[in-house]
């Protein structure tokens, strides 16, 4: 869903906490291991149960993905033919033995309706939404971060209150507005000095690529800014709270060090959740600056896919979403390992 | 080491009032390290103002032991960080009074002048070695960011010192342990990681805040003794915030006894011990500390919760606990005094802050009023037991 | 204890902030509200350089360049037995036979299209020197391989054309006799319609169809002005000039780029912007703005029918024609085009538009004008003899505003009814296909009468979802598509849109806002008012 | 030497929350506590004392204003002087700003206040009821997971990813699609989508909630598992639930919006704020007050809800820097 960045509180995310000096000492890198296999298994069930789910919904949609296909002129006998060619006639269960069977082979389909290959689909598509999502993240972080560490160093005061303010603002717009702002502002209404929509990939022409991706990336990110700055604030203005940041200024550190060295870093986990679990939502559903803008992204497909009981197209963009989803999990663990040595030897 | 007379009566207003210039002069001269004039800290919060320290002046020699004792909420670690500027003046906290350290006024230092003062010649133990290193940082880096600060030492100079530091805090295998995180070492031996931060660029003032209050019993005595003895190794001054007076008596030089944010009494250690003279410490004195069990666990031993800082009493802020609280008490303050004049009060530098001091006629006149009628003129019961024998 | 710190926030910086937003808000609200309410005086829209510029007027052609033009949707497949909607179809294939603004087929690719015998049988010939991009020729057997292609695939939506043709025979390389099963006299439009409509004109390389099978959708191979390169679905399709191209010194430019902008307002803010060169519009929301601008150059014409209704005649209560006649004078279309089309509705009263030789005023005349106490007076004459007036009315989800509009509309005349959205999907099969409703919306604009007019209108044609039948409207068809006499067709359908209008089988109120915008320098526009364009001609002033 | 009793705390759950999280288990945990104790006051200001107010801001109260204004002319629009929202009015299409029409018309000409007032209602509707029906269902499923644990916990893990994979988007098209569109099933579809939220902060609560004393020796006693819950867990985890759950309230109202941007709004002609500005988007150049107006009212009304939302949480949660 595009605009449910807020959807996730920081609570969530606390790294699980541990006994000190209890476990083991040896069995550090084993214990990793052991928690990585096991969130493995655990996503694994997900990704079943994911794909499952969707051959379930899929099949609970009203509208037949046959007379879709054979068009509005055809016959009771044509669609008959067309739901046969389609392997539309079998069993649900059979049908997704049968799709889990071409997945293991890396056989996702062809699309009903373009008879593109889905793999090939998905790989035209995969780029541009991962370039959109991950530029806006980066842009995101880039204005969150270090408005939060300075609201949370000086909290209540003008930066704290105005960036809160913008915020909170940001927050309460649709994004498709954001997006017509910004058209009106630098897309043929007041300026013209950007596109308004099209996308040109990077390795066509990069300077073209940057152009049409400016206004998106900055549609997505505003909301997702305001949000992090909130969380990472909230979160950082705990931190300071603590008796370690005491000691550190106590030591002469002064503030530039103590906030980005010393209190940056444990204030962060909540925020990389969060960041992650948006990455995986953007990755899933950039739907509305897709169509506004006329991006060839995932959401657009998926959306589409819906909309034309596309049902083999619709399926690889769900096990793509929900690949991703697993895979951002395992990244979010892993840098929970790099950044909070507590949780390395606990599992 | 002397104890200048407050001015209890005066207003908190700003911190460079002309007495305290004149305190720092005064200082400097006596050889004093730290003299802290008059120090005043008020919180302006949501349910009212809290006073948490209130007029407290003292001074600190060069290699002085100073154990600054009181219980919880007595306003001794607001003290001591004010001190050293931990706590500042903004625009819920107030405060008011001098820090003098070396002939510099701390209290007029901006947060530059402070940070080049804190971990080079003043430096914190916090309480609570668990919560006082950062979790997501190696234990060598967390000294050795000083070092390199202060020092201006290469990393490779600091790794090493790193080591040896921890080596002298009483760490084994202080190779290993730089590399470690806080969590992989037990509670005594971050205790002694964060001794060994503050020591590393050898200050000329430490500041203990109940350094071993988080520890477990058989630790205590380990730190306390480890800090006394590097105390007196390196020469520097040191101020040992505690609620266990025990624990001081061989460890101090000196004691001052707080009590609702002021400074009730204040003695040489052994001249404390001998003659107390305000209730407050001798009820302190006589408290008998748990042998077993949790040693977190605080047992009401004297009487009756401390005051509420929001609303403190009139009068003697000890009167509604104290056992021979008269009538006077409740609406009188008490002003800080020397004790030099009472019966057997030989001993120079030893004040207290009391209408009926311990050991005196007056003294023995309150408590036998007390017993009589049962109660003490605040309400509250007087038991036996209460009674020193 | 806890002590709490009194930390507030000073408000006044947040307040100011707010009341400042908010004043920017209703400042900009206010300006839009301050000039609303003016009605747009432009009147209905009028046809624009309906079938494209005027290539003599348009100077000297340059040579080169790129076109960037901008669809409303995305394309299904290059396929013309697959329907969709195909703006980049042309520039592949090009077409046999061209449509003449009056409706009628000349010889494109085609060399030429005679009928010896009064439309019974039919000869096509060919063009020797046309090739297809990958050098076989496209001779007689590719034709008839193409051909049969729609006879076989029963969904093509050129099937009900080919099904007419009884046989096909090479009589020499480049000849194709038709042997039709009744007489056609308009058979040679069927080899010149869009794509959309369903054509036989657009013929694929048989060496590609042999390689490619069921995927040449996707690959396009013909003998238009440009070939394909590649297709990214969503983002764009790209075409590069044809070096063999059977028009010598044709195409003038040398790519064409097309790509699927579906919203509206992006697809105008594009066009504006200046993001591509031509846009494909889609609806009154980009036509009129772009008519507007003096900075952008419109292709515009009404075409026949447009947007309409459709009555089910199989069911209750629009079997009844007082029901119809109902709906019709109880749709304010002054109000409709006041609060949907900027007051620039081109409002529909009869199958053919104004200008069409088949159109008579009479038909106009007699199409029941709106009348909301006449209507009150039908429901309730109906209501009288035991009807229930109630219906509900199903549309798709891009028509919310019409949903609304027709249901404030009912209720003055005392209809309750309910609306029921539906996504494309749904609309398709659960609605339109499976005849369940009563009454629904359509867009269909038709160049030429025939097939147009009789897919919509014969019983069985396959646009007619309706179920009319009047078999003297399907008589009248026949004749007018069998016979070779234009007198006679054009009788024929004047006739037939005289009874429609009687029998109202369905409720016309729109032409279609079909319109191609370009930026002035684009040159050289060729096209149909379906949109469709021939790109050969096409050149930028740069 | 021991102290006396220390007084009551109230530290906040967040700090309950760190406190545990080092390990309830852990006898040092208490003396981290105490340490809160003692006022710990960071502020390296070196601005004078000053402005000593501790008034609550206007803002907020005109941010209180502002909800309860909406809320109030919501609930009691049928008896408000207002144009019916429904009826078109074909003299006042994209009507200006007049004596009979404060905030102008729409493009059906019907009476832009009424139908943001009655909008109100639905856009309010979807809020409210999904995240109630979202933070109930939800905050359920993660006290049960948090205080069971175990397989159950598991099982609840696999739930809320597999609906956290799942596009939110596709899920909203499919239940509208299945069940209809209409007011009803959209609130369904998104409270569906907040309960795996809910969830994780419930339990996340709970597994706090339950190491604490009250809870344990409620367990000791021998007390059913779900009074526990209902009796010593939920009080706790309602005011952390009910804080996010207030700011989600503004997070749907803002998504409904989006929703109609893709035509799976709240179906006409019930009127809703994102149908209106979808609705109004095409006319945006020439008469942006159709567009603009209920995307200021849907502004103030989320930043509203933010507003008083944050410092009703912060009422909760007093922290102040070290630094």
């Amino acid at each position: 869903m595009a605009e449910m960045t807020i959807a996730t509180p920081p609570t969530t995310t606390a790294p699980p906490g541990e006994a000190p000096g209890r476990a083991p000492r040896g069995g550090r890198r084993k214990a990793a291991v052991r928690r990585i296999r096991r969130r493995l298994v655990h996503l694994l069930i997900v990704l079943i149960a994911v794909t499952f789910l969707s051959f379930v919904v899929i099949d609970l949609l009203p509208g037949d993905a046959a007379v879709v296909v054979a068009g509005d002129n055809a016959t009771p006998a044509q669609v008959a033919q067309v739901r046969a060619d389609l392997g539309l006639d079998r069993p649900m269960l059979v049908r997704y033995v049968d799709w889990l069977g071409g997945v293991v082979t890396g056989d996702l389909g062809r699309s009903f309706r373009t008879g593109q290959p889905v793999t090939e689909a998905l790989a035209q598509r995969i780029p541009v939404t991962f370039e959109l999502t991950i530029i806006a993240q980066v842009l995101a972080l880039l204005v969150a971060v270090p408005l939060a560490v300075y609201s949370a160093y000086r909290p209540g005061r003008f930066v704290d209150r105005t960036s809160m303010t913008i915020g909170f603002g940001a927050a309460a717009m649709p994004q498709f507005v954001f997006g017509m702002v910004l058209i009106v502002l630098f897309a043929g209404g007041l300026t013209s000095i950007l596109p308004a929509t099209g996308y040109t990939s990077f390795f066509t022409d990069p300077l073209d690529n940057i152009r049409t991706i400016i206004l998106p990336c900055l549609t997505l990110m505003i909301a997702e800014a305001a949000v992090y700055r909130q969380l990472l604030r909230s979160d950082m203005i705990s931190t300071l709270q603590e008796d370690y940041i005491l000691m550190a200024r106590s030591k002469g550190l002064g503030p530039r060090t103590i906030l980005l060295r010393h209190a940056l870093r444990p204030s962060s986990f909540s925020l990389i959740t969060l960041s992650g679990v948006n990455i995986g939502r953007l990755l899933g559903g950039t739907v509305i600056v897709e169509t506004l803008f006329a991006i060839p992204g995932l959401g657009q497909m998926i959306v589409q896919a819906v909309f034309n009981r596309d049902y083999m197209l619709l399926q690889g963009g769900l096990l793509f979403v929900a690949v991703a989803y697993v895979v951002i999990n395992m990244i979010i663990d892993l840098l929970y390992l790099v950044l909070d040595p507590r949780v390395r030897r606990d599992a | 080491m002397r104890p200048t007379m407050p001015r209890a009566e005066k207003a908190p207003t700003t911190a460079t009032a002309p007495t305290g210039k004149h305190a720092r002069r005064e200082g400097y001269e006596d050889g004093a390290l730290l003299t802290v004039d008059d120090v005043h800290v008020r919180f302006h919060t949501r349910n009212g103002v809290v006073h948490a320290v209130e007029g407290v002046s003292l001074s600190l020699s060069e290699g002085e032991v100073l154990a600054v004792v009181g219980e919880s909420g007595s306003g001794k670690t607001v003290f001591t960080r004010r001190v050293m500027g931990l706590i500042a003046g903004s625009r819920d906290t107030e405060v008011s009074g001098t820090v003098t350290f070396d002939g510099s006024t701390l209290t007029e230092l901006d947060a530059k002048g402070l940070s080049a003062v804190w971990g080079k010649e003043i430096a914190l133990v916090l309480q609570d070695p668990m919560t006082s290193l950062n979790p997501v940082k190696r234990i060598g880096a967390q000294i050795t960011e000083t070092l390199i600060l202060h020092q201006k030492l290469s990393k490779q100079d600091a790794n090493a010192r790193a080591v040896e530091l921890l080596r002298s805090v009483g760490l084994s295998e202080p190779e290993r342990r730089v590399r470690q995180y806080p969590h992989e070492l037990s509670g005594g031996m971050r205790q002694r990681v964060t001794i060994a931060i503050a020591l590393s660029c050898s200050p000329r003032l430490l500041l203990a805040d109940e350094p071993t209050t988080a520890l477990d019993v058989t630790v205590q005595a380990q730190i306390l003794d480890l800090l006394g003895d590097l105390q007196s190794r390196l020469g520097m001054a040191m101020l040992l915030v505690t609620h266990d007076l025990r624990v001081v008596r061989s460890r101090s030089d000196r004691i001052a006894v707080m009590y609702a944010g002021r400074i009730v009494e204040t003695a040489p250690t052994k001249d404390l011990f001998d003659a107390p003279r305000m209730p407050y410490t001798e009820a302190l004195m006589n408290a008998v500390p748990p042998i077993t069990g949790p040693n977190h666990v605080r047992l009401a031993v004297i009487p009756g919760r401390p005051p509420d800082l929001l609303a403190p009493p009139t009068g003697c802020r000890f009167s509604p606990r104290c056992p021979y609280a008269q009538d006077r008490c409740l609406t009188e303050e008490p002003p800080l005094r020397d004790a030099a004049a009472l019966p057997g009060g030989a001993a120079v530098d030893h004040s207290y802050r009391c209408w009926y001091p311990v050991g005196t006629p007056e003294n023995a006149q309150a408590r036998r009023v007390n017993a009589e009628r049962g109660e003490t003129a605040a309400g509250t019961p007087v038991t036996g037991e209460m009674v020193p024998a | 204890m806890r002590i709490r710190p009194a930390r507030t926030r000073s408000a006044g910086r947040v307040v100011t902030i707010l009341v400042a937003l908010l004043g920017l808000l209703v400042v900009v609200a206010g300006c839009g509200a301050a000039g609303g309410g003016k009605p747009n005086d432009g009147g209905p829209i009028g046809a624009v350089n309906p079938y494209g510029s005027d290539l003599a007027a348009d100077g000297t052609p340059e040579n080169g360049g790129t076109l960037v033009l901008g669809t409303d949707r995305e394309i299904v497949s290059y396929d013309p037995t697959v329907q969709n909607s195909n703006m980049a179809a042309m520039a592949v294939y090009d077409s046999l036979m061209k449509l003449t603004p009056d409706g009628k087929a000349e010889p494109f690719m085609a060399k030429s299209m005679t009928s010896p015998d009064q439309g019974k049988t039919w000869d096509l010939v060919l063009r020797p020197e046309v090739t297809f991009s990958d050098g076989t020729p496209l001779d007689a057997q590719a034709v008839i391989t193409n051909v049969q292609r729609h006879i076989d695939k029963v969904s093509s939506p050129a099937h009900a054309y080919a099904a007419q043709i009884a046989s096909m025979t090479a009589t020499d390389p480049y000849t194709v006799r038709f042997a039709l099963k009744a007489p056609l006299g308009v058979f040679p439009t069927v080899f010149a319609q869009p794509i959309t409509y369903g054509s036989l004109g657009l013929i694929v390389s048989p060496a590609a169809l042999a390689q490619y099978g069921t995927d040449i959708g996707r690959h396009p191979v013909g003998a238009g002005p440009f070939t394909f390169v590649e297709w990214i679905p969503d983002s764009h399709a790209t075409f590069g000039k044809n070096p063999t191209y059977w028009q010598q010194g044709l195409p003038h430019l040398d790519t064409l780029e097309f790509r699927p902008i579906p919203d509206t307002d992006s697809r105008l803010a594009s066009i504006q912007n200046g993001d591509v060169d031509v846009a494909f519009g889609g609806y009154s929301q980009e036509l009129v703005p772009a008519l507007n601008n003096p900075n952008l150059k419109v292709y515009y014409g009404p075409g026949n029918a447009g947007e309409y209704l459709y009555f089910n005649f199989a069911k209750a209560p629009f079997d009844d024609r007082r029901m119809r006649e109902a709906i019709i004078r109880g749709f304010d279309l002054n109000a409709l085009g006041a609060s949907q089309y900027n007051n620039r509705l081109v409002t529909a009263k009869s199958l053919f538009e104004e200008t069409s030789a088949y159109h008579t005023d009479a038909a106009s005349q007699e199409w029941p004008a709106y009348d909301p106490a006449r209507a009150k007076a039908l429901v309730d004459e109906y209501k009288a003899s035991g009807g229930d007036p109630t219906f509900t009315f199903k549309t798709t989800t891009a028509r919310r505003a019409m949903g609304e509009f027709i249901q404030a509309q009912m209720a003055a005349i005392g209809i309750t009814i309910d609306v029921e959205y539906y996504d494309l999907a749904q609309f398709s099969s659960k609605v339109v296909q499976s005849n369940d409703f009563q009454l629904t919306t359509w867009v269909g604009g038709f160049d030429s009468p025939y097939p147009g007019a009789s897919r919509l209108l014969h019983s069985g044609g396959n646009t007619n979802y309706g179920k009319y039948a009047n078999p003297q409207v399907d008589q009248l068809l026949d004749q007018a598509a069998a016979t070779s006499d234009d007198a006679a067709r054009t009788q024929a359908y004047q006739q037939v849109e005289s009874i429609v209008g009687k029998d109202l089988p369905v409720a016309f109120f729109s032409r279609s806002y079909l319109s191609t915008i370009t930026k002035p320098e684009v040159k050289g526009i060729d096209r149909y008012t379906s949109r469709d364009m021939f790109y050969a001609n096409t050149w930028v002033d740069r | 030497m021991p102290d006396s009793p220390k007084t009551t705390t109230t530290t906040t759950s967040l700090q309950k929350a760190a406190v545990a999280d080092r390990d309830a288990t852990d006898s040092e945990i208490t003396s981290a506590d105490l340490d809160l104790v003692e006022p710990v006051t960071g502020a390296t200001a070196t601005a004078p004392a000053k402005a000593r107010r501790r008034r609550t801001p206007f803002g907020w109260y005109l941010a209180l204003f502002w909800i309860a204004a909406i809320v109030i002319s919501a609930i009691f629009a049928p008896l408000l002087p207002l144009w019916d929202p429904a009826v078109p009015d074909y003299n006042n299409v994209f009507g200006g700003i007049t004596p009979q029409h404060w905030l102008g018309g729409d493009t059906l000409g019907r009476d832009n206040l009424s139908r943001i007032i009655y909008g109100a209602r639905a856009s309010l509707l979807v809020g409210l009821c999904a995240v109630l029906l979202g933070a109930v269902v939800g905050g359920i499923l993660g006290m049960v997971a948090g205080y069971f644990r175990g397989r159950t916990e598991r099982v609840l893990a696999l739930v809320t990813d597999v609906v956290l994979a799942f596009p939110g988007l596709v899920l909203i098209i499919a239940i509208v699609a299945i069940l209809g569109a209409s007011l009803t099933n959209l609130i369904v579809g998104l409270a569906i989508l907040s309960v795996p939220t809910f969830i994780r902060l419930a339990r996340a609560t709970t597994l706090v909630v339950t190491q604490r004393e009250f809870v344990q020796a409620a367990r000791a006693y021998g007390c059913r598992p779900m009074r526990i819950i209902l009796r010593e867990i939920a009080p706790n985890v309602v005011m952390p639930v009910a804080a996010y759950g207030f700011i989600m309230v503004g997070v749907f109202i803002v998504v409904e919006g989006s929703l109609s941007f893709l035509g799976l709004g709240i179906p006409p002609p019930t009127p809703s704020w994102g149908g209106m500005i979808a609705g109004g988007r095409t006319q945006l150049i020439e008469y942006p007050h159709i567009s603009l107006i209920p995307a200021a009212v849907m502004f103030l009304t989320v930043l509203a809800i933010n507003y008083v939302g944050e410092r009703s949480r912060k009422l909760f949660e007093v922290r102040e820097s070290n630094l």
